[in-house]
């Protein structure tokens, strides 16, 4: 047994303090297993010691929850018996070092926290963030977690029905991999992880444990540095194939009589899953893992204790029911094991051989792990940031070619060279496909349908946090609502750089407020949610990236919209104000070359206003397409709206009002709670009034038509002609600039 | 009809054929575990898409010693209708009941998408509700998807007129700008030469509803469903 | 005993894999590399001492299962 | 010069196609086979006469390309 001296706990990255806890807790010196256990359970991933007391601000409550976070996912009540339980998970770190496997084992993961409720997973989305195209290392990181996804989602057989993706250099050493997941259960047949029921039989299944991952979880508590190649055999390999018959099995336990509880072993393995189900339950588990599937010989308990090896989970069985549930698992060819019990004395106890290799009290190691109130300030450089003189910014003097920059702008143009690489039609519920501004899938059985988005401008959030967050909650709902779903919950992925930094967290502190006011203003709650901290290299931080994935309920499938143009001939209509919100803009970044500014301005009462009438109108049968106006402003809404349908495109002539505004903040301003609707001319006086009566400004702005995207803006009563372009032009920037991208060396 | 759905270990588009044949046509449906030996009471037997095995050494190369597939090949071997879909393609490939083997797309890549597809033989039981020419748009989604098979075993197919559906464009010329994966003279779909067994790339379960955005897929399960009905009558007689 | 076995395409089939592996060679700067083709290599210990049997055997499951001769080689080595 | 390259998984990370194809070999009925690892085999031909410079490119474009050294390690021969 090796000495604990200060050099192992700090390896343990365990500061002097936290130690001293632990020897309180036991009353003696952990041996190496214990330091090891305490290590992982009390890493900033596991025991979310900075984050705690903020997000214990966040609203998650309401009528329709039916499990809000603590546990494997959150859930919502979607009526007719079901509800819809999802989260969304971070693979940042993994996915830099190994970006295929780092992304497959992240989509893993997710899943594994899904399908634990007792849900089937039905769809998953992916958010990314990765440097700009032109450096390869960026290339070859973004086609690596693309091709993950696809690798682990496309052989599970759950679609990923959509996503979004960033390039931003700040994250060229720092990626962001988000994965959603979002699946179906019988309200009444939720599972959690709780070991209840003193005597029950603990059961492994799953893989057999090897030494891969270990320290997973510290590791996605620390910094890069330089040397943070040395890390790299922590690296999992994801096998699809058998999660997928882990899955099947969970799911054919589930339906039988058979279980108390059941968790994955997700980061921090054996211990997490053990520790916390004893601890919910308030129990204590004996361990016996001379008895556990091993893939290695000569495996330490330490290794044992915190191998983070994929596909594995952890059941408690009713008592008698060990041999029903061990057949379960070898139909579906999983090794299984009964490897413990439930015990009365609340202590996680493990044995080797006959011998107790490690003894804590499970409360300790899953709850009372330390809680930091870390302190948190606005950095000196925020007002620099802010600061910008618009006048020193010359007005736009080519419309068009500042129309095209944008579409290619591969942060705007298509990501169809990403979402055909998923598999987003398996299951046959997808309604509407990756390419509109939510994704819609149907729920068999029902004539109900769930739309769901990932958002978060992170630019925006950097700029002003408490702001970003607000808008980041308002374009998702608004993505939503323009799919004709009432937003009913959200999930969310905070990624953030190092806590320890008083400018990191204050950012993290304004983040939480903002999604808070925007969340309780649209009465959504936050049902699941997890933190990634330390987005940082060489002291260089991420923009702060709270990323929200919401989930809307469609509750009649005919309400289900889609945003591009259906008929030549059809009005077009602005709903919303147009403002001079040019700060934060894509436009400002990919023609000015600025990331600056305050972002756009937002109104939660008229965001709301918005929303209400957008689906009031879409559930009257009104509508025939609806875009909201996000990145790229009015003008990429509408050439996205000509050109994103599947198949074909339209034209369409507009003519915009100027007012005292500049003309880039007219084409490519981001003012929020804007929607581009089109509508049939019979139905127009109809939907003028509709808007009236819920107070949104809505202009007639022209018509879809002939084969060019023609926008003019108006001004005391003079027009001018800003932007003139085929739409087949449009569609070719837009479409195969990815590729381009790729291809150029 | 009672039409029985094999499930292989990483079989992932079971549910969706099921779905088809019960909830969308109203047929019967079995669920058939791979471990199965017999197909007796059945009157078709699908083999749906997925990773069978994962398919982590060639496509279909470890499904087909499941031993379900000995029954399979007894019932096609006894005239009844068995139709491969995408990875069931593979395995019907893999074991012999169909000629040509699959290669990784040309692209290298997973490719999920609406393709169309040209009905070269509308005589067929699973096209004969359909016209020779007949142009459809189904999703694919697979990544080992090139069709390749020698010249002699090539012309073979194409004097039987075993070669069922190729890749084609919007006005269906089967060119190779159409082809999504490299497969050789785009080639889509092939039965075996007796026309009990076919295997097909595209993914028809996946449009057989409005709802999803096409119907398409719809005719060939109608069209087995018609020669299903077409025999018991002709057993009847 | 240990076997090691190559699964090769057969000469004439193209092999995608390998093309990308030479363009993406050919823009990293190794202008003199060509024929690049990519096949699986697979190890296996097998218990039987009789080098006879156990080639026997080898050959067997590459026919059976390890290879599909439409459309790829293989060769192997017992040691 | 041809070279030929093995790259296979480094000892200890999981190779779910091995575990994949022992368990069919054992299914199939060969029993008495173990430890099935599963890497990939390229060749190529390189114009280098020079022996000693031809090994120091196929061992950078292991390194950096054919190889994930992260998971991977790599062998090669000359010939
Ligand atoms: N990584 C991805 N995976 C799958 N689909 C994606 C991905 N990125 C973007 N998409 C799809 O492309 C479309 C456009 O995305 P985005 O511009 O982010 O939409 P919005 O601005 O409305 O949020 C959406 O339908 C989205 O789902
Ligand atoms: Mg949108």
């Amino acid at each position: 047994m090796p000495l604990i001296t200060k050099d192992l706990i700090a390896q343990h990255n365990l500061t002097g303090d936290e130690y001293n806890k632990i020897v309180d807790i036991l009353g003696r010196e952990p041996n190496i297993t214990e330091l090891g256990m305490f290590s992982v359970m009390w890493s900033e991933h596991c025991s979310y010691k900075s984050s705690r007391v903020h997000l214990k601000k966040l609203p998650t409550t309401g009528p329709r929850v039916v499990q809000g976070p603590g546990e494997n996912a959150g859930a919502v009540d979607i009526d007719d018996g079901l509800c819809v339980v999802f989260k969304m998970e971070s693979h940042n770190h993994p996915s830099f070092i190994e970006p295929y496997q780092g992304a497959a084992t992240g989509v893993g993961g997710i899943l594994r926290d899904i399908f634990t409720m007792g849900a089937r997973p039905i769809a998953l989305l992916d958010s990314l963030r990765f440097g700009e195209l032109h450096s390869p290392k960026n290339r070859h990181i973004m086609k690596g977690v693309v091709s993950g996804i696809a690798g682990y989602g496309n052989c599970m057989g759950v679609p990923t029905v959509g996503g979004e993706i960033v390039f931003n250099d700040i994250y060229a050493l720092n990626p962001l991999v988000n994965v959603f997941c979002l699946g179906i259960a019988k309200k009444d047949k939720i599972f959690r992880g709780t070991a209840a029921g003193v005597g029950n039989p603990v059961i492994y299944f799953g893989s057999k444990t090897g030494r891969d991952g270990i320290h997973g979880a510290t590791m996605a508590s620390d910094s890069f540095d330089d040397t943070s190649e040395q890390k790299r055999p922590t690296v999992q390999v994801g096998d699809p194939f058998t999660e997928k018959l882990l899955l099947e099995a969970c799911l054919e336990l589930m339906e039988r009589d058979l279980l108390v509880g059941i968790q994955d072993m997700g980061a921090a393995g054996l211990t997490s899953s053990s520790c916390e189900m004893a601890s919910r339950a308030g129990n204590g588990i004996e361990l016996d893992l001379t008895v556990v599937p091993r893939r290695e010989p000569g495996m330490t308990p330490y290794e044992i204790m915190l191998s983070e090896s994929q596909e594995r989970m952890l059941m408690v069985a009713k008592a008698g029911k060990e041999d029903e549930c061990i057949a379960v698992c070898r139909k579906w060819d999983l090794d299984v094991a009964v490897v413990g019990k439930v015990t009365a004395d609340g202590i996680l106890r493990v044995m080797d051989q006959g011998m107790v290799v490690a003894e804590i009290p499970a409360k300790a190691l899953a709850d009372d792990g330390p809680r930091y109130e870390r302190p948190y300030q606005p950095p000196a450089y925020q007002d620099m940031l802010t600061n910008l003189n618009y006048d020193l910014i010359p007005d736009i003097k080519d419309g068009n070619g500042a129309l095209l920059a944008l579409l290619e702008s591969p942060t705007i143009a298509s990501k169809r060279w990403v979402y055909e690489q998923y598999d987003h039609m398996v299951r046959t519920n997808t309604m509407v496909r990756p390419g509109s501004d939510s994704a819609v899938v149907r729920i068999k059985g029902t004539n109900k349908a769930v739309a769901m988005t990932v958002d978060c401008n992170s630019r925006y959030c950097l700029l002003n946090p408490y702001e970003g967050a607000r808008l980041a909650v308002a374009e998702a709902a608004r993505n939503l609502v323009c799919s004709g779903a009432a937003p009913i919950g959200l999930t969310d992925c905070l990624n953030f750089g190092n806590p320890e930094r008083s400018d990191i967290m204050w950012q993290f502190v304004m983040a939480i407020e903002g999604m808070k006011d925007a969340c309780e203003r649209f009465q959504v709650p936050i049902v699941s949610g997890n933190v990634s901290f330390y987005n940082e290299t060489n002291g260089l931080s991420i923009y702060p990236t709270p990323m929200l994935g919401m989930v809307g309920l469609i509750e009649d499938v005919g309400w289900t919209m889609t945003q591009w143009f259906k008929s030549e001939g059809d009005d077009i209509i602005l709903l919303g104000t147009t403002r001079e919100d040019l700060g934060g803009s894509e436009y400002l970044k990919v023609v000015q070359a600025r990331e600056q500014g305050s972002p756009p301005y937002l109104n939660l009462d008229v965001e709301k206003a918005l929303q209400d009438c957008v689906l009031s109108l879409i559930r009257g049968g009104l509508l025939q397409s609806a875009h909201d106006c996000s990145d790229g402003g009015v003008a990429v809404a509408l050439a996205e709206s000509c050109i994103s349908g599947s198949g074909w495109t339209r034209g369409a002539v507009v003519t915009l009002t100027k007012g005292r505004l500049r003309d880039d903040a007219v084409l490519f301003g981001e003012s929020q709670s804007r929607v581009v609707i089109s509508v049939k001319p019979s139905q127009r006086q109809a939907v003028l009034d509709h808007a009236r009566s819920f107070g949104v400004p809505a202009d007639v702005i022209g018509m879809v038509s002939g084969d060019r995207l023609v926008i003019s803006v108006r001004h005391e009563g003079a027009e001018e002609c800003l932007i003139d372009q085929p739409v087949s032009e449009l569609l070719d920037r837009w479409a195969y600039a990815f590729e381009r991208s790729l291809n150029h060396v | 009809m009672n039409i029985g759905v094999v499930v292989f270990p990483g079989s992932n588009c079971d549910h969706d054929c099921a779905h088809v044949v019960k909830d969308v046509l109203g047929h019967d449906v079995t669920m058939v575990w791979h471990k199965e030996a017999s197909l007796a009471g059945l009157d078709a037997i699908i083999l749906p898409g997925g990773f069978s095995y994962g398919d982590y050494l060639r496509t279909g190369a470890i499904a087909r010693f499941s031993p379900v597939m000995q029954a399979v090949k007894q019932f096609a071997g006894d005239g009844g209708l068995v139709f491969g879909i995408c990875n069931g393609f593979q395995i019907l490939l893999e074991a012999g009941l169909l000629l040509g083997a699959m290669l990784r797309n040309r692209s290298l890549h997973f490719v999920c998408k609406d393709v169309y597809v040209r009905i070269e033989n509308a005589a067929t039981p699973f096209t004969c509700v359909l016209k020779p020419g007949q142009i459809l748009r189904i999703p694919i989604a697979h990544a080992d998807g090139s069709y390749y098979t020698d010249p002699v075993t090539l012309a073979g197919l194409q004097a039987n007129a075993q070669v069922t559906f190729r890749y084609c464009t919007a006005d269906g010329k089967a060119v190779p700008e159409a082809n999504p994966n490299g497969s050789l003279d785009n080639i889509a779909g092939i039965c075996n030469a007796e026309g009990n067994v076919l295997g097909m790339m595209p993914h028809p379960e996946r449009c057989v509803e409005a709802l999803l955005g096409r119907e398409d897929g719809r005719a060939i399960f109608q069209s087995m469903i018609m020669s299903l009905e077409r025999k018991k009558l002709a057993a009847a007689r | 005993m240990k076997a090691k076995i190559h699964v090769t395409l057969k000469q004439g089939i193209l092999d995608p894999q390998g093309k990308a592996i030479e363009h993406a060679l050919d823009s990293l700067g190794f202008k003199n590399v060509a024929n690049v083709r990519v096949g699986k290599y697979m190890e296996l210990d097998l218990q039987e001492n009789d080098k006879g049997k156990a080639e026997a055997q080898v050959k067997q499951m590459c026919e059976k299962l390890l290879a599909n001769t439409i459309i790829e080689e293989y060769r192997y080595e017992l040691g």
